[in-house]
Parts: structure tokens; C-alpha cells; sequence
């Protein structure tokens, strides 16, 4: 072989490992859940924010996990977890809950937390604080460390006929309404939680969607 | 300097690597014997360690053991095809091959008996793998053992079906056991090795009996 | 009178080796290798799933571990398959037995993708590898390093960093094992003992071909969801993760195999086919790191295999070894991996210590000083490597009395570190010093362990592990032990060996580029990750301390910088070896040892043309009355060269 | 040839008298480092001196920080002197054979002997810096043997979950809080534990690290001697949140701790109803919260 055709050898096989690589960061590294802005309200400084928990997603590479999914500003349905909000406003939170529930690995969950008058509202009747011992227990929970938010949803009848077993759920589907208010503070990236084991078939309820962000967790990307 | 290269004492390369070859055999038995015994090693520090532990009183809480009757089997097919080989190696060396031969087959399907009986028992266990800390040393211990059985089975499988092949090859001068011939030498370096792996595995088997089924 | 030895000792094989079938695509070689892999996998994945069908905990997830063993290990066997690397033990289950010659005098580049028995072409089959390997692994340590920029916002989601870390600890550890002992223990020892061949040939190559499986199926885990537990796999994380940690047990537990056989050849090949002549107190001090590498690794590494298969039955089986809800425990796991995880990383120190300690009198023309510390020095790492396990595990909770015995038997082992350090500046005192590349890169060995060393008596210490324990400080540690260690020492292996390897010389000019960026890049790099560890930033972590940005963002620019110095290292290195080629004159650094009096560069099947008689030390630089190392030295050859560096 | 390459600057007398001028640069670049590292640099060393542990573990550092300069120059030293002195000269013979010097029992003994002792030093000093500060913060397992001598300590367990930790306060009804503030000039012990996989408590300021483990209680002692503001870190891999598992603590004033507690103690009545009964392991219940990974019959329950 001459020099010449080594040294294109040489350039090629470089040129194959970088878009190799290219491809591995492009294609499979660098892919996060979208993010999806809270909606402007009637109320001017309050913006709205209406999500669905499912059971079942429904879609994607995992169907059967459970996930969020957050409306858009044409009333889509998206799944993620990332939710834009913009900073030192009042947001209203709207969250469909159609899975049934099961009790927190620590009971210390149940307390409401950090929302606007510390108290959610279920089905339109206020409380600080949710048994999870009692009726169909938590079905999932909203838990933002950083701001110290934590909302209880309480879940649903699993065994209903209209129970939704697969997202995205429809408004006749059985499920619980949670609303609660929320202030955001300075501009920064918030994660946020599940406290529920709702990870089904892993140790502790803890794996699969509770550790895969766009599932049961997410960010709160409060912007100026 | 040019009269050292021209000095050079005799080497007989032939030998030296045949002897060297003696040496590796030596010492790949003692590795294999030691990987052996670091493997066990894990699990035999498993069992006491968990049962030391006793996490939630559930190490064995319901005093399950795997069946008492196939774990004696299995001990009793190793430890007898372990005796029958080495007697046999024993007879090899004083001449009489065909005695070996037969050794070798009997003990063979003891060994392949045995790591079955120990696939067998796995199958038919009367509790669930996660239900004890027992339980859980128990199913991770009964495959690795089977293994290795069954590799020491296939070990001295290719020992016996290399001398029916070349019967003629190494049998010559005086039998395997005897003969000079490196080729010989060879086999009965390669056999004794397996020996003594396999004599460490069925006094190892014996503690494990009592781990698993006595205590 | 070449000899054909195969035939005496009864092990060779012709029909049985690979590449004796007929030609073409169908000829045993990766590609086939990669076809009985898809079809094994295909095969495996398929009886996994469906035998898993109606298992509750498959259902629940959504993810099926069960496949995914499956379809892994018949694809291992697959990849075997197609390599040729089963042909030869099932013919000797029929007692078919090797007459022929090894074909180990195979011509031309393809010899490189097959399953071979010449002990030089796997040692270049293995450094080629390992270069894939840590230069994958780098540059996950680049994407964490690009993470860390800013201390809230993110380039990857939380789960695809956490993974990426994980991915980058798995494969530099488990990969880097191999380091020395691939290349090198595999290419140079069998020469410096003046061997025509090594023990066992196809664990040799086996040991070889585990790694690139090992490594694809790792790196697959990235692609399916990976695993977040790091390289140390702590159960029950470990047990709570999706499939992605599958792909951990596997790559791991492969590439301990891989070791396990590797080490058992070279200690067979050291000890028994040494020359005449080659006596214990002749054999070169890089074959005593080997033997007690190979040594270690034998007693260690079936525990960590243990530790692998315990969490794969917990995993699959849904045993509960390491829950301690039913009856296991977590610390379980922290004793198995640490009894192995510690010698591990002296198996990464030792082969660096021993080129360091061969290399060095090579250019200060002096006898290695204190040639038996040396050797005890090894041996001494090697046997205190399983005494201090616990040192991990200071903060567990975990037998807390035991503390103050752990400590000292970690302080204890800097002694015989210290030795290495002793061998070192003896061998430079009064020397007559070449700064080449290969020995800048050695003196930067000693430069880098220092902090390595000194830092090691911090995390040592109980109270202020207190402190440091799982700290950015530890990851500094270890990564100035590890990479400023065995990584710099194996590039000036590269640098010293490849005249010999290939038959080019390499452009001092360029490698010393190389060495003095990276040497100041790594510094730069890991040197301010002390204090960010003393600050408070613990590792694996993708948030941190708005005050430790400036820190965080000089180290990211430094990794860069330091990524770009190995870039100038692959591309001159390749560029060099395929395109300019610049022969070699021969022994280039005028070495004394054995190696370099083969016939030609690279050495020729057989390496020697008959057995050489060793008749002196080979570190013999002090005394010009020596005699020559060996009876095949050529005075006309090799004693009076010319043009060397 | 080779007596010839032999020259001065190898030959045992040039050397030898080189050696007392190195002995005195090195002993003067260490003390001047050690001076420097123990006075300029000492007092600012983490972790701090909020409380007696940080203020021990800072005294270790420091005393250890202001052993390296004499390892470092000695090292630097020798290398630097080494290479510059018998680097090749130009015109030299590079491969010219330098001096025979295989060995020296008197260095060579003196170098073991030195690390050994070096060596044994350093571990007493660890020794005696763990065992006297009741473990220096560091987590001592369930039944801890180094103790303060204070009989009433404050109890604070230490709850880490996926991925947050909670604090409960056994002395004030059993409460939970996921804040935490601690009274100054207290002795404190922290059990910690966890309800899933391995986390590790790593108050920083406070001089304490303790792991985590599931069904495992890990206790560690602090005094507290400053108020301030410290960070609580995980520093155990616990998964996807690791790196954002951390909260802020405060130690205050012994009044403003009552206040604070009592008003926790007020606002979570209702939910530490609730809770299980205080215990120093805590294991959620075993039939509802698990996911269904293991069977779901209990093995504790009689077959």
C-alpha cells in the first residue's frame, strides 16, 4: 500500500470513530424529555399548570411505567416532567390523578407542604394533610425539596370500571383532582419527586420510572 | 566475546520445554485449585457472614434445608468418584492402565451424576429463593458447585478419552503410568494434576454438606 | 532448528486451532465472531422471554432481566463460537489430539481479528484494545467533565450523567486492569524471560477476546438505561436498577475472567519457561510485578465474580443475598466487592511500579538499585492488598472497632510503596541520565504518585476520612495512584516498545510533546480536585456549591486540554505506525535486557532461534566487563550500534 | 572509555560532599513549608470549627498537611539535583556505563526504618484522634464503643430515603421534621439510617459522616460550639437524585431551638400520629410499599 492510501486510511478511520462518537452523544446522550411552559391565567401574575398522572403511560420505549403528562398550550397531552415557570409568580397547579394508590415508604409524606396556605385542595376540599393509611391510599405525590413542597395525591379505586389503564387518560376516566398554589421564587433549575413506591416490579418500588427523568421526576426550570 | 556464544553449553530444547511444559500443567492444577477455593471462598463467607447477621430474624426462620436425602447423594457421588479415580491413578502408576480406565469411567459418571442430582435439586425446592437468607446462599451455591463438578468431569473426560485414542501411543513401554516417554510424562503430569483438583473439591464438598445440610 | 515443541508437550494443536479451515469470510475471524454473537444473542433473548412470560415482577417493570441474561450469554458463546475458541475444547472432549505445529507463524494485518495462539499478536491485539477502551472512557470522563461547568445548569439529564459516570468508572477499572499485562506481560515477558512461547496459549488469547465483548456489552448499557449505581455497584441500588445493570455484571464479570486467565498463563510462563540461566535472582524486576499481579488477581478476582453472580441471582432469581429485608444484607456486597475492590486497584499500581523499575536503569546506565527491595516491594503490595479492605468502608457503620487495624494495615502498605520510591532515586543517584520520553514518562510516574501517595495517608486516617471519604479528594487520590501511575507508565511502555513491537521508531519530538501536556493538564486537572473534595463537594454528583464553580470550571478546561494531549497522542501515534514509518535502528535506548537481542523488529515467530542462555544480570549498566545478558547477544549487531537516541 | 565517563561530578567524593548542601535545602524549604502550611494555611482548613469534631478533624488535617512539605522537597530534591547533576552532557557517551552502585545496606535499612516508624506513627496518631473525640464524627455502627461521657444527649435520627433526608426527634414526641436546627453547646448523637438503598449522612460543617444502611442504625457523636448555617450532603451513590440530595441545617441558640421544636412539634401533630413508633431501624411496612419485587407473601409469617 502506498503512503498515500495509508495516510487516507488513517484520515478515514479517524473520521468514523468521530461521528461515532457524533452520533452516540447527538443520538442517544443528549435526549431529555421536552419541556412544556405553564399556561398564562385570567388572573394576571398567576399562570396555570395542569398535568395527568397515569398508571400507564401508554407510549414511548416503557408503556407500562407510570408518568406524568403535562397539557401544552394547544391542550396536548405531553409526557415529561420538565415544567417552565417563570420566576416570583403564583402558579396553580391542576393534577388529573388517575392511578390508585398504595401507602409511602414514610408516612412523614402525608404533611402538605410549602404550597399557599399549606393546603391542597382534593376534589375541591381543602386539607393539610392526606392519610395514606386510609381509602385507596397515595396513588402519587409532588415533592420539590428546594422550595420544601410536598402535595399528597391521593389514588383511586384500581378495581372501577372506568379506571384509566392506559395513558393519555380522558376526563370520563375515574380519577381525583388536586389543586394547589404555589409562589416561585428566584430564577434556577428545581427537581422534583415522587415519594410513593410506584416503581412496580423493582426493589422498593424505586427503580424504573422513579429513576428515569420525564417519569416521576423532573425539573421546575423557573426562568426570569 | 564472540567465544561464549560458540561455548554455549548443550541445551536440549526438546526438554526443556517438555519439562517446562510439566511445570505449567503443575502449576495451572494448584491456580485451578485456588481459583477453586477463592470462589467457594465468597459464598462459604456468604453463608456465615448472613448467618451471623441474621437481618430481621430471617436467616432461616422456618429451618428449610434443601433435600437432606439428594445433598447426601450428591456427597456421596463425589466422595466416591474421587476414591474410585484415585485408587485408579494409584493402580496407572504401578502399571496397569485398564485398571485406571475403568476408575476413570466409573468415577466419571459419579461426577456427572452428582452435578445433576445438584440441578435437580435446585428444581424441586420447597421454598422460594428470596424467602431466607439460607434459601438465597443456597440457589446462589448449588449452580457454581454443579459447575464446577461438571468441569472437573469434563477435565477428566478428555484425560480418558485422550488415552483410549492414543492407547497405542502412550501405552507403549511399560504402560502410561511407567513409560518414559514424554508423551507419557506428560499425561501423567496433566492426571495428577486433576487429581488433586478433584480430591480438593470432594473434601471441600464435605464441608458443605455440613454447611448446607447439617448445621 | 527451530523445534517443534508441540508435539513433546501434547497441549498444541493444529486441527483444533483456529484459522485451520479453509479461507474466505467463513475463516474464523471477528466477523464470524460477530455473526455467532447476533445469532447467540437472538437465540438467547428469545428463550429468555419466553419462559419469563407470566413472572410477576417481568410484568410489573416492564423491563425482563431474564432476557437479557439470556440473550447475553448465549451471544458470549456465539462470539466464541464464531471465533473459533470452542473448536479446539470440544476436540479434546473426542480425544482428538494435536500433532502439527502452532500457527503462530501466520503473515499480514488479518492475524490482528483473529483467535491466535502467538503470544506477540495478542499482546498487540491487547494494546490496540485497551487504547479503544481508555480512550472511550475518557471521553465519558469529558462529557461528566462538561456537567460540571456549571453548578445547576445541565447538559444531560440527571440519569444519562449519573449513567455516564457510571459507565466511565466501570470501564476505566475494570478495562485498565489489563493495562500492562495485556500489552506488555503478553508481548515483552515470554521475550525478557527468553521464551519461545508462553504456558498457555489459548487462555492467553481467550483472555484477549473476553475484552472486546466485555466492552460492547458494557457500553450497551447506555442504550438501555444504563445503570446508576458507579463503578462499586452498591446493593440494594445495584438490585433496584433496570436492565442497564446487566450489562455491568456481565461486562464486569467477563472482564475478571478475562483476568483470571490471563494471570494464570503469565505465572505459568514465568515460572517455568524462564531460559537456563534466567535464575530468580536474573529475572527481570517487570517479571516480578507480573508474577505478583498474576498472583493477586488469582486469589482476588472469584470474589468479585462471586459478588457479580450474587447480584445477578438477587436480580433474576429474586434471591435475597443483599436485601436485608429477606434475610441478606447490603453490607454483603460492600465485603465481596472490597475484598476484591482493593487489591484491584494495587493490580492497577503493580505493573506500573515495574516499568518504572525496569525502564529507569535503562537510561540512568546504572544497575537497578536495590534490585531484591524492588522485588519485595511487590510482593509485599500484592500480600497487603487483602488486609485492607475495610479502608472503604470507614463510615459504614460496618464494624466500626476494626478502624483502628484497618488504618494501620492501610498505612502499613506504604512501606513497601516506599520501596518503589527507594529503587527509584537509588537507581538515578550518580546515573548517567537520558531524558527520552519513555523516561520522562517513569520520572512522571514518581512525580504524579507522590500526591498519590501523600494524599493516600489523608484517606487513611479515620478522623479525617471523616471528612474526605467519598469526596472529590478520594476520586483526586485515586485518580493520581491510577492514572498518574500505571496510565503514565503505560505510555512510556508504548514510547519505550515500539521499536521493538513494530520495527518504527516514534518521534521523540512528538511523544515529549505529549509527555509535557499531558503531564501538566493532568496535574492541572486533578490537583485543584483536592480542595474541591476538602470543600465539600462529594463525588457523582451533578449539583454543586455556587462557590466551587471557579474550581469546577479550571479542572473542566484542564480535562479538556488533557483530552486533547491524548487526541495528539492517537493521531501521532497512529499517523506514525501506518503512514510515515520511520524504521528502527536496533536496541534504540540500549537496553540490556533480553528482548531486544531477538533476530529482527518485530521478533520473529518463535522469538529466538533457539534458546538463549542468559549469562548475566540484565541490569548489568555499571560494569563494562559484564558479560553479555545472554549467549545470543551478536557483537557485531548489537554491541556497537549506531544512531541510537 | 568507562573510566573516563566516570567523571567528577559521578565519583563518590563529589557526591558526598553535595549531600550536607542538600540536607540543609531541605531543611530549610520543609521548615519554611511546614511553617507556612501549619500558620497561613492551617487555620483555614476545612471543615471548620463549628463543632468539637470539625475542629478535631481540622486539627488533623493540619497537623498531617504540615507533615507533607518534608516528604514533597525531600522527593523534589533529590529528583531535581539528580537530573540536573548527571543529566548527559553534550559530547558525553550517553550509553557510557555510570557508577556500579547496586546497593547500600546503611540507606537502605535507614529508608525502612524511617517509613516504618513514619508509618506506625501515623496510625497511633489516627488511633488516638478516633478514639478520644468519641469517633470523630464518624458513623460508629449500632452500639458504638468511643462515647462521649455526656449522659442526656441530644437524639436526632437521621432518615435517608430516595431521595431526601428527614430528621426525627425522639425527645419531642417523636416528630418528623425535614428541616433541621440544632441547640449550640450540645452534645448530639445522630443515628442514621435508611429506608432503601445505601445513602451517607455528611453534615459538613459539623465534622460528621456517617453511611446510611438499610435496617442498620449508624450512630455518630458532635458537640456544636458555633451557630451557623451547614450543609447536609448525600455522599453515598443512591441514584438518579443523588446529586441533589442535600438540605441546609442550622445550628442556633439553645432558645431558639426550643422555639423551633416546639412549634414543629405543634404544626406535624397531626401527621406524626401517623407515623410508626419510634425505633432506631425503620422498615416501611412490608405488604403494601415494597413494588412488588419480591413475592408478596411475607416470610416472616408462619407457612
Amino acid at each position: 500500500m502506498s503512503k498515500g492510501a495509508r495516510a487516507a486510511f488513517v484520515v478515514v478511520g479517524f473520521a468514523i470513530a468521530l461521528a461515532l462518537v457524533v452520533y452516540g452523544v447527538v443520538g442517544w446522550l443528549l435526549h431529555k424529555p421536552p419541556t412544556i411552559s405553564a399556561q398564562p391565567s385570567s388572573t394576571p401574575g398567576v399562570v396555570n399548570v395542569t398535568m395527568q398522572v397515569d398508571g400507564a403511560v401508554g407510549t414511548g420505549p416503557h408503556p407500562s411505567w407510570v408518568g406524568y403528562r403535562v397539557q401544552n398550550a394547544s391542550g396536548q397531552w405531553i409526557q415529561t416532567t420538565i415544567i417552565q415557570l417563570p420566576a416570583h409568580s403564583d402558579v396553580h397547579f391542576t393534577v388529573y390523578q388517575y392511578d390508585s394508590g398504595s401507602g409511602f415508604r414514610n408516612p412523614v409524606w402525608d404533611q402538605v407542604a410549602g404550597t399557599v396556605g399549606g393546603v391542597a385542595y382534593l376534589n375541591g376540599k381543602s386539607a393539610t394533610y392526606f392519610n395514606d393509611q386510609v381509602g385507596n391510599g397515595i396513588g402519587h405525590s409532588f415533592n420539590v425539596p428546594a422550595l420544601g413542597i410536598n402535595v399528597p395525591f391521593a389514588g383511586v379505586n384500581g378495581n372501577a370500571s372506568n379506571f384509566c389503564n392506559a395513558g393519555p387518560c380522558t376526563m370520563s376516566q375515574l380519577h381525583n383532582t388536586i389543586t394547589f398554589d404555589i409562589k416561585t421564587g428566584n430564577p434556577g433549575m428545581y427537581r422534583w419527586q415522587c415519594f410513593v413506591p410506584c416503581g412496580l416490579g423493582f426493589l422498593n418500588g424505586n427503580g424504573g420510572p422513579m429513576t428515569t427523568v420525564g417519569y416521576m421526576g423532573g425539573f421546575l426550570k423557573v426562568v426570569a | 566475546m564472540s567465544e561464549i556464544t560458540e561455548d554455549r553449553p548443550a541445551v536440549d530444547e526438546e526438554q526443556l520445554y517438555h519439562e517446562a511444559a510439566l511445570g505449567s500443567l503443575w502449576w495451572g492444577s494448584r491456580i485451578s485449585i485456588a481459583l477453586t477455593i477463592t470462589a467457594f471462598g465468597g459464598l462459604v463467607f456468604a453463608y456465615f457472614y448472613l448467618r451471623s447477621l441474621n437481618s430481621h430474624g430471617l436467616w432461616d426462620p422456618h429451618h428449610q434445608t434443601a433435600s437432606v436425602l439428594l445433598g447426601s447423594l450428591i456427597l456421596a457421588c463425589v466422595l466416591g468418584s474421587a476414591i474410585v479415580q484415585s485408587v485408579g491413578a494409584r493402580r496407572l502408576r504401578s502399571g496397569s492402565t485398564i485398571d485406571w480406565l475403568v476408575g476413570g469411567f466409573v468415577a466419571l459418571g459419579l461426577g456427572v451424576l452428582a452435578g445433576g442430582f445438584q440441578i435437580w435439586e435446585l428444581t424441586r425446592l420447597n421454598f422460594f429463593p428470596g424467602a431466607s437468607g439460607y434459601g438465597g446462599v443456597f440457589v446462589a451455591f448449588a449452580p457454581v458447585y454443579s459447575i464446577i463438578i461438571l468441569l472437573h468431569m469434563y477435565w477428566l473426560e478428555t484425560l480418558l478419552v485422550r488415552l483410549v485414542r492414543n492407547r497405542a501411543v502412550l501405552d507403549g513401554d511399560g504402560g502410561v503410568g511407567i513409560s518414559r516417554q514424554p508423551k507419557a510424562e506428560n499425561f501423567r503430569a496433566n492426571l495428577e494434576g486433576f487429581t488433586y483438583a478433584w480430591n480438593a473439591l470432594s473434601i471441600m464438598s464435605i464441608l458443605f454438606f455440613v454447611l448446607f445440610y447439617v448445621l | 532448528m527451530a523445534i517443534d515443541y508441540s508435539k513433546a508437550t501434547g497441549t498444541g494443536s493444529s486441527s483444533g486451532a483456529p484459522g485451520g479451515g479453509g479461507g474466505g469470510l467463513l475463516r474464523p475471524s471477528i466477523i464470524t465472531g460477530i455473526i455467532g454473537g447476533v445469532i447467540g444473542w437472538l437465540l438467547g433473548h428469545w428463550i429468555g422471554n419466553s419462559f419469563t412470560q407470566g413472572y410477576q415482577q417481568v410484568q410489573g417493570s416492564g423491563s425482563n432481566d431474564i432476557a437479557e441474561f439470556m440473550g447475553y450469554i448465549f451471544m458470549i458463546i456465539g462470539w466464541f463460537a464464531g471465533l473459533g475458541a470452542l473448536n479446539y475444547p470440544i476436540q479434546k472432549l473426542f480425544g482428538v489430539e494435536a500433532e502439527a505445529e502452532e500457527p503462530v507463524t501466520e503473515k499480514g494485518w488479518t492475524k490482528y481479528f483473529r483467535y491466535t495462539l502467538d503470544h506477540k499478536t495478542v499482546g498487540v491485539q491487547y494494546l490496540f484494545g485497551m487504547l479503544v477502551y481508555f480512550f472511550t472512557a475518557g471521553l465519558l470522563a469529558l462529557a461528566i467533565r462538561t456537567e460540571l461547568l456549571s453548578p445547576t445548569y445541565h447538559i444531560w439529564s440527571p440519569d444519562t450523567y449519573i449513567e455516564i459516570v457510571g459507565e466511565h468508572g466501570t470501564m476505566m477499572m475494570m478495562m485498565m486492569t489489563s493495562v500492562v499485562l495485556g500489552p506488555f506481560g503478553n508481548y515483552v515477558v515470554p521475550l525478557m524471560i527468553g521464551s519461545k512461547r508462553v504456558a498457555f496459549p489459548r487462555l492467553e488469547a481467550l483472555s484477549f477476546w473476553f475484552t472486546p465483548i466485555s466492552y460492547f456489552i458494557l457500553l450497551s448499557g447506555l442504550w438501555q438505561g444504563g445503570f446508576q449505581s458507579g463503578w462499586t455497584g452498591y446493593a440494594p441500588l445495584s438490585v433496584q436498577q433496570g436492565v442497564g445493570q446487566d450489562t455491568y455484571i456481565l461486562g464486569f464479570g467477563l472482564q475478571g475472567l478475562s483476568m483470571v486467565c490471563a494471570s494464570t498463563n503469565i505465572v505459568a510462563t514465568i515460572i517455568n519457561y524462564r531460559a537456563p540461566g534466567m535464575s530468580w535472582s536474573r529475572l527481570p524486576v517487570m517479571g516480578w510485578s507480573m508474577l505478583s499481579l498474576g498472583f493477586t488477581m488469582i486469589l482476588s478476582i472469584p470474589v468479585l465474580i462471586d459478588g457479580l453472580y450474587v447480584l445477578a441471582l438477587d436480580r433474576t432469581a429474586q434471591t435475597s443475598l443483599l436485601y436485608s429485608g429477606h434475610g441478606g444484607s447490603s453490607f454483603l456486597w460492600e465485603n465481596l466487592f472490597w475484598f476484591f475492590g482493593h487489591p484491584e486497584v494495587y493490580l492497577l499500581a503493580i505493573p506500573g511500579f515495574g516499568l518504572v523499575a525496569e525502564i529507569i536503569p535503562v537510561f540512568a546506565r546504572k544497575p537497578i538499585f536495590a534490585y531484591k527491595t524492588s522485588a519485595a516491594g511487590f510482593i509485599g503490595l500484592a500480600i497487603l492488598s487483602f488486609f485492607v479492605w475495610q479502608h472503604h468502608l470507614f463510615q459504614s457503620g460496618m464494624n466500626p472497632d476494626m478502624r483502628p487495624l484497618f488504618m494501620l494495615t492501610t498505612e502499613l502498605i506504604s512501606i513497601p510503596t516506599g520501596f518503589i520510591y527507594l529503587v527509584g532515586m537509588g537507581t538515578l543517584w550518580r546515573a548517567r541520565i537520558r531524558l527520552t520520553t519513555p523516561m520522562l514518562f517513569m520520572l512522571g510516574v514518581y512525580f504524579n504518585f507522590l500526591f498519590g501517595g501523600l494524599t493516600g495517608v489523608y484517606v487513611s486516617d479515620v478522623p479525617i476520612n471523616v471528612t474526605v471519604h467519598g469526596s472529590f479528594f478520594v476520586m483526586a487520590h485515586f485518580h493520581y495512584t491510577i492514572m498518574g501511575g500505571v496510565i503514565f507508565a503505560f505510555f512510556g511502555a508504548i514510547y519505550y516498545w515500539t521499536p521493538l513491537v513494530t520495527g518504527y521508531q516514534l518521534s521523540e519530538k512528538l511523544g515529549k510533546i505529549h509527555f509535557w501536556t499531558m503531564i501538566i493538564f493532568f496535574n492541572s486537572t486533578f490537583l485543584p480536585l483536592f480542595a474541591v473534595g476538602l470543600l465539600g463537594m462529594p463525588r457523582r454528583v451533578f449539583e454543586y456549591a455556587h462557590r466551587l464553580q471557579f474550581l469546577n470550571q479550571w479542572v473542566s478546561i484542564s480535562a479538556y486540554l488533557l483530552g486533547a494531549s491524548l487526541l495528539f497522542f492517537a493521531v501521532t501515534f497512529v499517523w506514525q505506525l501506518a503512514v510515515t514509518r520511520k524504521p528502527t535502528v536496533r536496541n534504540p535506548w540500549g537496553s540490556r535486557s533480553l528482548e531486544w537481542y531477538v533476530e529482527s523488529y518485530p521478533p520473529p515467530a518463535y522469538n529466538f532461534k533457539r534458546v538463549p542462555v542468559v549469562l548475566s544480570w540484565p541490569y548489568e549498566y555499571g560494569d563494562p566487563n559484564a558479560l553479555p545478558v545472554a549467549d545470543i547477544v551478536n557483537e557485531t549487531k548489537d554491541l556497537d550500534p549506531v544512531g541510537r537516541a | 572509555m568507562s573510566q573516563n565517563a566516570l567523571d567528577d561530578s559521578r565519583s563518590v567524593e563529589a557526591t558526598r560532599k553535595a549531600i550536607p548542601k542538600l540536607i540543609a535545602v531541605w531543611i530549610v524549604t520543609s521548615l519554611i513549608g511546614s511553617l507556612l502550611v501549619w500558620f497561613v494555611l492551617g487555620p483555614h482548613l476545612p471543615p471548620g470549627t463549628m463543632t468539637d469534631q470539625a475542629a478535631g478533624a481540622q486539627f488533623d488535617i493540619r497537623f498531617v498537611s504540615t507533615l507533607v512539605p518534608p516528604v514533597l522537597f525531600f522527593i523534589w530534591i533529590f529528583f531535581g539535583y539528580s537530573l540536573v547533576k548527571w543529566r548527559v552532557k553534550p559530547g558525553e557517551d550517553p550509553l557510557a556505563p555510570a557508577a556500579d552502585f547496586r546497593g547500600n545496606s546503611k540507606t537502605q535499612g535507614a529508608w525502612y526504618i524511617i517509613t516504618t516508624v513514619l508509618v506506625l506513627f501515623l496510625a497511633a496518631f489516627g488511633t488516638y484522634f478516633l478514639v478520644v473525640p468519641a469517633g470523630a464524627g464518624g458513623g460508629e455502627g449500632p452500639s458504638p464503643i468511643w462515647t462521649p461521657k455526656t449522659k442526656n444527649m441530644l437524639q436526632v435520627q437521621v432518615i435517608a430515603q430516595q431521595w431526601r433526608f428527614t430528621y426525627r426527634w425522639p425527645q419531642f414526641g417523636g416528630m418528623e421534621t425535614t428541616s433541621i436546627y440544632l441547640p449550640v453547646n450540645t452534645e448530639i448523637q445522630f443515628n442514621v439510617t435508611s429506608l432503601d438503598v445505601i445513602h451517607d449522612f455528611w453534615a459538613y460543617q459539623l465534622g460528621v459522616k456517617a453511611d446510611a444502611n438499610p435496617d442498620v442504625n449508624n450512630v455518630a457523636f458532635t458537640k456544636t460550639q458555633q451557630l451557623g448555617r451547614f450543609t447536609v450532603r448525600c455522599d453515598e451513590l443512591c441514584g438518579v437524585w443523588h446529586g441533589a440530595m442535600y438540605n441546609y441545617g442550622y445550628v442556633v441558640s439553645q432558645a431558639q431551638f426550643q422555639q423551633w421544636a416546639t412549634q414543629m412539634e405543634a404544626q406535624n401533630a397531626a401527621v406524626t400520629k401517623l407515623l410508626p413508633k419510634y425505633a432506631t431501624t425503620y422498615t416501611p411496612s412490608y405488604a403494601g410499599n415494597g413494588g412488588g419485587y419480591y413475592p408478596p407473601q411475607d416470610p416472616n409469617a408462619n407457612l
